[in-house]
């Protein structure tokens, strides 16, 4: 127990590592992601195509050489630096827009055509019909499997060791083979647990809101 | 002044009608009839620029409107057979949002607009109901209220009074007689022919007024 | 930072700042304390070194198996961290002049009854991945890969094979034996253990830099003479080692 | 014989309707009126076992149903006033499906009582499409279709005739007189009083025969 | 190129040791999905909390240590000692039933209760509502986010070789280490690529199949 508090403070600076890269994760693939998923239901064929590539690259490659390759790669062949916690934010986003694109082509294939026609002879724009009457209605469907995402995420978040970012895991690490004990690491994977159960009660308490209309 | 020329309309292979000729003046309430399946819908769809049409002409005020089906604005305010409301919005929000997002009233405009409305067609009660809570003839009128806050120059309505009552069905000619002496041009399409006689200058009868069948 | 083959000495020391690489998790050369500071041997040792050439040191934390490409697209100015010198890595990297020497050694627990290497035959042997002990013992011929007569299990850290040493499902560790010490003496048991020497080569730790870096390698080399002649890097070695510096 | 004694419903703390008390004979044909939003086709889904009544029995053939709204099995027959048609079948499944499924006919036997319903209510060329592709009308008589082939001893209509043309308003008619002959006791919720008079036994008024407001 | 030719078969008895362990977890974890996804919708609260429970454990925890603990961990605790390769898959579907579960339940969630009405009134008993009404609406909706996770479930199925099994990845592991070249991993990322571009195209077509009706 006293050593559980000795080692806090290390746990709780990675914490918040982590978490910076969860935050920023998602507030910036979420609305990609969106933007992604109405470019998958295009007509117009080549942005079609390069949103489909996208997609497969991004979900067909791993995450940690995504990482790897933004960091070092993009130096490496002279295009940009960015400092290591901006790549890492950055490929985060990147690679998890294309899951949540998927995750809302569906949902917006799943609204009714009539909500379209009904937006349309008021005279909305596409843009304030999707925002104003489809995407309420998508994030209501789509919870539920973001919510695996966010889950996925969470535990992705670890990836960052590749860089050199001080999260969660690797305080857990140090710890551990500074004193030589598997305590840190119990300890670090309860915090997981508990961000996750966190994670996913945000996620039901959302979903039951949303549940004021059906 | 709207123009229909030569209009046709396949789906698959069921040419649904073709050889459409119909012309409407400002102002003039047309009560469209026919036995059911006939192609009603359909054509306040093509016209309201929701399904592409396979031929002809739609002219509005001597300028052509585009029959593709992805034409951009609310030239026709359409109240739907299905109401299409949208469930995540109270009925006051599904009447007051149109006038605010496209027409830039403000909220207080737009919410006296919509009381006046809902007033009008009954629905003073349910104003903070979702359309869920809805009784069938309660989503009926409020998608009327919610096509009128936005005072189209043409209103098409799809079946306004099926499934309501006589008192209902009152209030709904009130309504189409105030906008008649307002100017707006109307199209109805109805089975309910004491609604006909009463708002109607014009009758286009589907089932004989179109051509059906064969190829185009 | 990025062109290797160029002296980059007044980039890099333009606000008198040098980027050294380090695994955080590598005790005890490059660790955290429990307040979260960063100490170890090597960590000491490149403080004390640059000051004496009026250099700071700013450390990385990098993943180990990274080095060598933070090191090539710098991020990083020098990879000091229990950097064993060998003829890959002099492809990739300019060593200084060696500063350490380690030996691989086999750790054992005592009631294992292993005591010499032939004793080893048919047992279960632990490295770590990547490791310089687990590199020579996979060379063909090696000779107590003969006796062993298999692969060795690998883990991805030391501490990982300790535990399964201490849990009987190995017989032994292959391990450097900087961090046997230092592992055995945090036990709670000490005595348990036993450190058998190998008959592998001597290792010798170095400071990696960019080739084109000549005039920052030779003022680390200046250095390095300067710790060693003032008995400063013998003292950072009593730390960490209890012993003097090898 | 079906018997409804003091039924009441609220949602939430609106008092629907409350102190409804109705005998309905078996063979009967009941109309069931009243203005939009009383509360009609809330006692249809009530009656169906969809929804819970907050108080009150209901007793079929001396049985008492329970009213708490998870009634298993289909002893009413309905024609929702918004179809719920399967959209991933085409009428002609949407029809046979329950038969095969719950009264375990062959597909064949299914097929005929299909083939034979969907022509009685003009809907031999539409068989094979989907929902999406049907018209309004073409909707509410593929609804009819569906309930009748499960040949239930209660069927309960609402709105069966909204929307639908003289025509098809006729072939409904014609059906339900069929049913009567045979025995089916039927209510229909209508504001169609051509319908009503054509073929109810009696009416039972929302508007007066009921009590509301205030509290339970 | 011939080099390519020669490790071939080594990499493709790999491949067939992934796409084994992928089509069982598929065909055990979309059943047991549905199932869980049931549960988490009961009304019996304690069924309800318990399956709540599973999934937060299922996410919450990496699937290699789910995968340690139950080849190892159940033998240990003298529980039971499953071969290799069934562990594998036992953990497989166990863990991937618990992210299908929240994916179906949000799809159960979004068919409108007309739906279940209409079943009821004709008799469909509830298991047939699900059967014959609600699944077929519900796949149509989920699955651009079940493609989420069979995208996931190829990559994850690189981690038998945690319990020994030579799937893909390892039989790339062996080549490079052996033959002291980054050719295999190359062929190795490439044989990823092309699964789980096939796995793509697969769902892109069952989508497009399902498309048949609105
Ligand atoms: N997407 C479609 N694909 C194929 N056929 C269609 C489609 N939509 C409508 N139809 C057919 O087109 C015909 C006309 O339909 P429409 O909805 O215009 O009829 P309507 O005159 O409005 O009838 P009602 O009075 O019953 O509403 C119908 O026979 C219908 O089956
Ligand atoms: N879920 C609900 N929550 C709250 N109020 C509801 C709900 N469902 C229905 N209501 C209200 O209950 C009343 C009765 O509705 P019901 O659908 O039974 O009317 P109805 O007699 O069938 O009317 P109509 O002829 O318009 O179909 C309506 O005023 C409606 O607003
Ligand atoms: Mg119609
Ligand atoms: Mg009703």
């Amino acid at each position: 127990m006293d050593y559980i508090i000795q080692i806090l403070p290390s746990i709780l600076s990675g914490l918040k590592m982590t978490i910076g890269v969860f935050v920023l994760t998602l507030i910036g693939s979420v609305p990609l992601g969106i933007l992604v998923s109405l470019a998958l239901r295009s007509d117009i064929y080549l942005l079609k195509w390069v949103m489909n590539a996208y997609v497969w690259i991004m979900r067909g490659t791993p995450l940690l050489l995504q990482i790897v390759f933004v960091y070092y790669g993009l130096s490496l062949a002279n295009i940009m630096t960015l400092p290591r916690f901006e790549a890492a934010v950055v490929t985060f986003i990147l690679n998890y827009a294309a899951y949540f694109a998927e995750i809302f082509r569906g949902g917006i294939q799943s609204i009714p055509d009539g909500q379209y026609d009904g937006a349309k002879v008021l005279g909305l724009s596409k843009f304030q019909t999707m925002r104003k009457i489809v995407l309420p209605q998508v994030f209501k469907i789509v919870m539920p499997s973001m919510g695996n995402e966010v889950v996925n995420l969470v535990k992705d978040s670890s990836l960052v060791y590749v860089i050199g970012l001080g999260d969660l895991m690797r305080a857990g690490n140090i710890a551990a083979s500074r004193d030589v004990t598997l305590v840190p690491y119990l300890l670090v994977g309860l915090v997981y647990l508990v961000l996750i159960a966190l994670a996913t009660i945000i996620q039901r308490r959302t979903e039951s809101k949303l549940n004021y209309y059906r | 002044m709207l123009e229909i020329k030569n209009l046709a309309k396949v789906f698959g292979d069921r040419v649904i009608f073709k050889g459409m000729d119909l012309t409407i003046n400002d102002g003039d309430v047309l009560s469209i009839v026919g036995p059911s399946g006939i192609g009603k819908t359909t054509f306040l769809r093509i016209l309201a620029g929701l399904l592409p049409a396979d031929r002809g002409e739609l002219i509005l005020n001597n300028e052509s409107l585009n029959i593709s089906g992805d034409r951009q604005g609310a030239q026709v305010g359409v109240i739907f057979q299905d109401f299409n409301l949208f469930p995540q919005y109270t009925v006051k929000e599904n009447v007051t949002l149109a006038p605010q997002l496209v027409k830039k009233l403000s909220k207080k405009e737009a919410n006296n607009i919509a009381d006046e409305l809902l007033t009008n067609l009954g629905l003073e009660e349910q104003i903070n109901q979702y359309p869920f809570q809805l009784s069938g003839g309660q989503k009926q009128r409020v998608a009327i209220a919610r096509a009128l806050a936005m005072k189209p120059g043409i209103l098409a309505y799809d079946e306004p009074t099926s499934g309501l009552d006589a008192g209902s069905t009152e209030r709904v000619i009130k309504v189409i007689k105030q906008l008649k002496e307002q100017g707006v041009t109307q199209l109805i399409v109805t089975h309910d022919l004491p609604l006909a006689q009463a708002v109607a200058d014009k009758t286009f009868d589907f089932g004989t007024d179109v051509l059906r069948g064969g190829n185009l | 930072r990025s062109v290797h083959s160029q002296d980059t000495w007044r980039q890099v020391t333009a606000d008198k700042t040098v980027v050294i690489g380090v695994d955080d998790t590598f005790v005890p050369m490059g660790f955290r304390d429990k307040s979260g500071k960063l100490i170890g041997y090597d960590v000491d040792l490149a403080r004390a070194s640059l000051k004496k050439i009026g250099l700071k040191a700013k450390f990385q934390p990098i993943d180990w198996s990274m080095k060598e490409t933070e090191l090539k697209t710098g991020h990083i100015d020098m990879i000091w961290n229990g950097y064993t010198i060998n003829s890959d890595r002099k492809k990739k990297v300019a060593f200084s002049n060696p500063y350490h020497h380690d030996r691989q050694v086999i750790v054992t627990m005592k009631n294992q009854q292993i005591n010499k290497l032939s004793d080893l035959k048919g047992k279960r042997l632990g490295a770590q991945t990547g490791s310089s002990g687990l590199l020579t013992y996979t060379e063909k011929g090696n000779s107590l890969r003969k006796i062993v007569g298999s692969d060795a299990q690998q883990y991805d850290t030391f501490d990982k094979a300790l535990n399964d040493l201490q849990v009987g499902r190995l017989n032994a560790v292959l391990i450097d034996a900087d961090y046997a010490g230092y592992y055995i003496a945090h036990e709670k048991d000490p005595e348990a253990f036993k450190i058998i020497q190998t008959n592998f080569g001597t290792d010798s730790y170095g400071v990696g830099m960019r080739k084109g870096d000549v005039t920052l390698r030779n003022k680390v080399n200046e250095a390095l003479a300067q710790v060693k002649k003032d008995g400063t890097i013998d003292k950072i070695s009593q730390r960490y080692f209890g012993t003097d510096n090898k």
